[in-house]
């Protein structure tokens, strides 16, 4: 069983450096994601949110739903890690 | 307005009258009376909405409706035609008098859980109804799936092992015939987008011939199974344990009735009899009836059940129908959609007469049955009236759609179908006669006196007898079956011009 | 070739790390170890996203002082943020696996997935 | 209000969601009538953006008035918004199934179901109207967490179910994440409308296939795809019954609904997904037939309903493999009616153990008088779930078989019509024992003296039944109304290009 | 009841080290603007210097937040979040749209302010919850 994963995989790693070289290199100032969307949060972040830091800027205000769908994310983690542990000590009925 | 309105969408009410019955049924679990003044209000209102149609069917026009969509193209679409209409006319008429013998056996014989047994007896007749008046595949696939639904209760009716195992045969059969009828309605659908029943056929020239074939076989597979055509048989004599109302009216009439019905609808509307000429597949068909009727009948001979001799000739007569729509020349399809009514009156009157037996005397083999006929005169009168009808002898119901059959083979030139029917037509007699005999003169053991079956067992199966007479004299009787035949096969046969004979 | 290399060994590495992290969730027996690899693979992705945002020369995407440079001159901002949110969600999982392993370990007394499945079964 | 009606969809039930811990401080009835009001407003909501849609065409709404795609808009469309509308629809009537069913529990723990309960709903709404791959990232995890959660409260044997499947689901979310790593490399974009633009113009193969592949086996991990299904049986039957009948309802149509988003309108041109579905459509034929004959081999009804699950999910699957008009009808038709029919299902195996403890099937002799409404709608969605007329679920099985029959795909028909038979087995063995077998001697007599007691009762808590009810008529009416959801909706629901 | 696992270093330690800590989180929330930091940093920092106060001390230190107390300061720091979102839509604008809410300011400085507030609430949410996972985690009773 162990063989055949490590087989596998071995397998998958090839796949995934062959599909890296079509991928921009690393640092590569003109790959998609350096000159698509991410010109504006540089260039425009403090004109129009007023943060300095432009993950700020991104984090809370550009994406700032997904900022709050992270919260949420912990905030259900809490949740969850409460009723499972609590109903642990459930009365019986 | 409102007079339109309901006058429009009479096929809509004919179907749903029942339905709605089903649930005032339901509703009304231990009130016996109103239960069954429901069933029986509601089987009169059915009749009387689709005889109102009749007059204008006679004259030629088509009453439709469409009330809903059912897919792209589509509708749930309702008409009454000269064809559907025999089938319509003819189970709702025979509900009316199932329904009286219904309340008569079922007090008498005590089975319980008879609030379901009435409900699913009227979604099975708005089902049967429905595919009568259904005027595209589709329709009629959805009611005939209604119809297996319906039915299934009423078989394992009796829940005992015997009756739990016929119910598992039963829905066997028809579930996977249901899928390859749904496969086949489908491709259809594909093949012809959106056509309705059209007379004369429509898939012409609209798919290749191998593709029609395999249509065509899906299609006998799919309709084969409820029309009993061997060797997909099997589960009707099994439904026997089923009882005797549900045997008379749905495994005689409604339900193996809806298969041969199917067949009908296929072989006239659509692909046309000129169509199943040309794709050669009309003969094949016509051989497996041929064979069907002839070992169904060899069978019926040997079984000793009252119900299951019965059911093995039902098997035997639906192959009429069957070898009508094959051969495909007018007077063989007029036969076959004849077939369809005299085999209706001839064997629910035969069914009947077992089922008033078995709940008078609790007897339901034939070699119990010695000396009956001096006990029950009138129910063994009837049973006679009905045996000599289903043999064929002339001047009784069962004789005109033989006599036209048979012409039919002649006319497309195939007579070595008479000598099957012929031959058939002495096995029945073979198998039907010692029944009688036995019942006049077969010498019991005790002495019995005269014990007639109580009235609303007795005046139904009077009744039927009495109808089916009169039809063998006068087959217009009443309610116009023969004329409405000879239009709907005008109207298949008008269509497909080139054929031999054309019209009648 | 020499540059193909530099370019994209990030991208291998980050490949084998992830390959690994399946083997650990594939071939160890023990749950918590499964859930420690999950995050190994879930540390892969997003090594890999911040892979994507690297510019060469570039600075931490801040402005100091209210100068704005070139585009260029800023590492892309929006990877980042995007693995913040990774991060979390990565942390909430592991609290959730872990609750749900201390409850395990409570009922059960052992954490081997073997072990762990057979009590279940038996289990009613 | 009325124009932020998208945003209303998720956020008030993720508000109140939130806020209920503090609420459930006060007082638990308020938790509860909080959660019902939210679901509402929800539902509410998903209703007038679907109508909105329907009149005025597709519904961008840019959260926190950015544009796409630098900032994160939903999309209402005449799918997505159907989809909240059912989403939204069958978590309220959960809930109020739920009510009765939790009430043994402490006001503590009911609190933090409640709570669990609306973010899941709330995740799952989002993961349904959000137009930003990313983003639906963010929402898949909200609900999945809180599903491990929800699946974990049903005791002991369930938390090792939730843990398996919080290994799987969150491989399969770090499989997806991975996926759309390789989208953004490739084009830099997360907005799936940009990212549908953008995409056919990129030369890059290998990372396309990679890509996709790494997300429908993602998402097809969380719909329980054949071969992808194991976590399933095992937390579909040993979660508490409303989390089940959640769960099983929507939550895998939502991950289907995301392989059909991201392959038809993100990577619609670029000629990986067909590959792809390919690959689906073969796992998914061999899923239903796999599932069918694992769900005949159960004893206990809710596995048996879970493999059945994983055999309907499969049916999702092949319409959407199958590519062609029809197949897709059938495909989001099924959702639709699969989600109604399954969640109905499984309320009722909930409340037939609530009720009296059963879960195997061998055991039901005499169910019918005892819950003679609940098993009433069980054989309406047993019928539904074989497909037969007039239920819901012949219609979809019926768009699928003419798409298969289009295509030219016999094997897919073969496959349908076999799983329908076998389906059929299944069911109607639940429905024999329940209406026709007969309880052992002892049995009897101590039914007959339940029975004398129960006739003057009500079978089930109000509360309870009437999801059930609820349910099976909706059952009924999808099916009659088929042609009008196709025509009003599901019409529109297909990828641009298609007739 | 535990067993605190403090001992003289460590109390002396602790006692020092906290409120450089809670600056220091505060610090990491309004300084998010402008370096980096924000509110889930800020959040992880204000817990954990609260979980270290209770690592160290036990329960009986009365400002070791309770598990009760954690769930509601974690619910209502994300109802923060959500309820400026919320706000933003009643003063007419999109969903967490923070131009529109009624700071006296240029847009962006009135939508740094908004950008604040939901930090706030990100940074409470964090912090409560870590608390919440952490009490439970350690098993300790109520």
């Amino acid at each position: 069983m162990k063989k055949v994963t490590i087989a596998v995989l071995f397998l998958l790693s090839f796949l995934f450096v062959f599909a890296s070289l079509d991928l921009a290199p690393t640092s590569d100032l003109n790959s998609p994601p350096s000159t698509h969307v991410s010109p504006r949060y540089i260039e425009m972040g403090y004109k129009e949110t007023g943060a300095l830091n432009m993950v700020t800027a991104v984090l809370a205000d550009y994406r700032g739903y997904d900022t709050l769908g992270e919260t949420t994310v912990i905030f259900t983690a809490g949740l969850a890690c409460l009723l499972i542990i609590e109903s642990r000590r459930k009365p019986k009925r | 307005m409102t007079t339109e309105f309901f006058l429009a969408n009479r096929p809509l009410w004919a179907v749903l009258i029942s339905l709605v019955a089903a649930i005032v049924i339901l509703a009304n679990d231990r009130r016996h009376n109103i239960r069954e003044a429901a069933t029986l209000l509601a089987a009169v209102g059915k009749f009387a909405i689709i005889l109102s149609m009749m007059p204008a069917v006679l004259a030629g026009q088509i009453i439709e409706t469409t009330p809903l969509t059912l897919a792209p193209g589509i509708a749930l679409h309702l008409r009454a035609d000269a064809c559907g209409l025999v089938f319509a006319l003819l189970s709702s008429f025979l509900w009316i008098a199932t329904s009286v013998y219904n309340i008569g056996y079922m007090r008498a014989l005590k089975y319980g859980h008879e609030t379901g047994y009435y409900a699913c007896f009227a979604v099975a007749l708005s089902s049967a109804i429905g595919i009568a008046l259904s005027a595209n595949l589709l329709t009629l696939f959805i009611f005939y799936e209604i119809l297996t639904l319906a039915t299934y209760p009423l078989v394992f009716h009796a829940r005992t092992k015997e009756a739990i195992d016929g119910g598992h045969k039963y829905l066997v059969y028809t579930l996977a015939a249901g899928q390859l009828l749904l496969v086949a309605i489908i491709w259809t659908m594909i093949v012809a987008p959106g056509a309705g029943f059209t007379a004369g056929g429509f898939l012409a020239g609209k798919a290749p011939v191998a593709v029609l074939q395999v249509l065509f076989v899906l299609f006998v597979l799919g309709f084969g199974v409820k029309a009993a055509v061997m060797p997909l048989h099997d589960w009707l004599p099994t439904a026997m344990v089923a009882p005797t109302p549900v045997s008379a009216l749905l495994h005689a009439v409604a339900v193996v009735k809806a298969g041969a019905f199917g067949f009908v609808r296929v072989a006239g509307f659509v692909f046309g009899p000129a169509l199943i000429k040309d794709i050669g597949m009309g003969p094949l068909l016509a051989w497996l009836a041929s064979i069907t009727i002839i070992v169904a009948s060899l069978r019926a001979l040997s079984e000793d059940g009252l119900k299951r001799r019965l059911a093995y000739s039902t098997v035997g007569q639906l192959s009429y129908v069957v070898l009508g729509t094959a051969i495909a020349s007018p007077l063989a399809f007029l036969g076959a959609i004849f077939h369809i009514v005299a085999h209706a009156f001839m064997k629910i009157t035969l069914f009947f007469c077992a089922g008033a037996i078995y709940a008078t005397t609790h007897k339901e083999n034939v070699s119990e049955m010695k000396g009956i006929g001096r006990q029950m005169p009138l129910t063994m009168a009837a049973f006679t009236i009905g045996s000599i009808a289903i043999v064929g002898t002339p001047f009784w119901v069962g004789f005109v759609s033989k006599w036209n059959l048979g012409f039919g083979a002649l006319q497309a030139g195939q007579p070595v179908f008479i000598a099957i029917l012929v031959l058939s037509a002495l096995l029945t007699t073979g198998y039907f006669f010692p029944i009688v005999y036995t019942a006049y003169f077969g010498s019991s053991e005790k002495e019995l006196s005269y014990h007639e079956a109580k009235p609303s067992l007795l005046y139904p199966l009077l009744i039927t007898a009495a109808v089916s007479f009169i039809l063998g004299i006068s087959p217009n009787f009443g309610l116009n079956f023969y004329d409405l035949a000879i239009q709907a096969v005008n109207s298949v046969f008008a269509a497909s011009s080139g054929l031999s004979g054309g019209g009648l | 070739m020499l540059t193909t290399a530099t370019g994209y060994v990030n991208y291998w590495l980050i490949s084998i790390l992830m390959l690994v992290g399946f083997y650990g969730i594939i071939a160890t027996e023990n749950l918590l170890k499964k859930l420690m690899a999950l995050n190994v693979i879930s540390v892969a992705i997003i090594i890999f996203y911040l892979n994507l945002g690297q510019k060469a020369g570039s600075n931490v995407p801040v402005l100091f002082g209210e100068e704005l440079g070139t585009v260029a001159a800023y590492a892309n901002p929006l990877p980042h943020t995007l693995m913040l949110t990774a991060i979390v969600v990565g942390v909430a999982t592991t609290g959730v696996g872990l609750a749900l392993l201390y409850r395990i370990y409570n009922r059960y007394g052992t954490l081997e997935e073997t072990d762990v499945l057979k009590e279940m079964r038996s289990d009613s | 209000m009325t124009a932020n009606y998208p945003a209303l969809i998720v956020i008030i039930p993720l508000a109140v969601a939130v806020i209920t811990p503090v609420l459930g401080r006060i007082s638990i009835v308020l938790a509860q009538l909080s959660a019902a009001a939210a679901l509402l407003v929800a539902f509410i909501s998903s209703l007038g953006a679907l109508q909105h849609a329907l009149a005025e065409g597709s519904w961008h709404y840019y959260f926190g008035g950015w544009a796409p795609p630098w900032g994160i808009e939903y999309v209402i469309d005449p799918l997505s918004g159907g989809l909240a509308t059912l989403v939204s629809f069958i978590g309220l009537l959960v809930l109020i199934y739920a009510v009765p069913h939790l009430a043994t529990k402490p006001a503590r723990e009911n609190t933090y179901f409640y709570t669990l309960y609306l973010l899941c709903v709330a995740g799952l709404l989002g993961m349904v109207v959000t137009g930003d791959v990313f983003n639906l990232y963010v929402f898949l995890e909200i609900s999945s967490l809180a599903a491990y959660a929800l699946i974990a409260f049903g005791g002991s044997r369930a938390t090792v179910a939730g843990y398996r499947y919080l290994l799987i689901g969150t491989a399969a979310a770090c499989l997806y994440l991975l996926g759309i790593g390789y989208l953004y490399a490739l084009t830099g974009s997360l907005n799936m409308a940009d990212l549908a633009e953008l995409l056919p113009a990129v030369d890059a193969p290998t990372a396309l296939v990679i890509a996709t592949v790494l997300i429908v086996i993602g998402l097809g991990i969380k719909m329980a795809l054949f071969p992808l299904h194991g976590w399933l049986p095992d937390a579909y039957s040993s979660a508490p019954a409303p989390v089940t009948g959640f769960i099983a309802a929507v939550m895998a149509k939502v991950s289907a609904y995301a392989i059909y988003r991201i392959c038809f309108f993100v990577l619609k041109d670029t000629g990986t997904a067909i590959i792809a579905l390919n690959m689906v459509g073969w796992m998914a034929a061999a899923g239903i037939i796999f599932g069918s004959i694992m769900a005949i081999a159960q004893n206990d009804l809710w596995r048996m309903l879970a493999y059945s699950s994983v055999a309907q999910m499969c049916y999702i699957a092949l319409g959407v493999a199958l590519g062609n008009t029809y197949g897709i009808y059938g495909a989001l038709l099924h959702i639709l009616n699969h989600a109604v029919t399954k969640g109905c299902l499984f309320l009722i195996a909930g409340s037939i153990a609530w009720k009296t403890g059963i879960r195997d099937i061998t055991q039901f002799a005499k169910m019918c008088r005892k819950m003679p409404w609940t098993m009433a709608v069980f054989v309406v969605a047993a019928l539904s779930m074989i497909g037969l007329p007039p239920t819901a679920g012949f219609f979809s099985k019926m768009y699928l078989v003419m798409g298969s029959v289009e295509a030219g795909a016999w094997g897919y028909v073969a496959v349908l019509v076999a799983s329908s038979l076998l389906t059929a087995i299944y069911f109607f063995r639940v429905i024999e024992y329940a209406y026709l077998h007969q309880p052992a001697q002892g049995e009897a007599v101590k039914l007959e003296q339940e029975n004398s007691v129960m006739a003057r009762r009500w079978e089930l808590p109000a509360s309870m039944l009437m999801p059930i009810i609820l349910l099976g008529i909706g059952v009924l009416t999808l099916g009659v109304l088929s042609e009008k959801i196709i025509a009003d909706v599901i019409q529109f629901a297909l990828p641009w290009g298609m007739p | 009841m535990r067993q605190r696992y403090g001992s003289l270093i460590l109390d002396t330690t602790i006692r020092l080290l906290v409120p450089f800590y809670l600056i220091y989180g505060v610090y990491a929330l309004v300084h998010g603007h402008y370096s980096p930091g924000g509110g889930f940093q800020a959040g992880v920092v204000l817990g954990a210097s609260i979980i270290m106060v209770n690592m160290v001390q036990g329960d009986s230190v009365t400002w070791g937040v309770s598990k009760q107390t954690a769930v509601l300061v974690a619910s209502i720091g994300t109802f923060i979040y959500a309820g400026i979102g919320i706000a933003a839509m009643i003063w007419g604008g999109n969903y967490l749209d923070y131009g529109v809410l009624p700071f006296r300011g240029i847009e962006p400085e009135v939508r740094a302010l908004g950008t604040l507030g939901i930090e706030t609430g990100v940074t409470l949410g964090v912090a409560g919850t870590f608390i919440v996972i952490f009490n439970l985690l350690i098993g300790r009773e109520e």
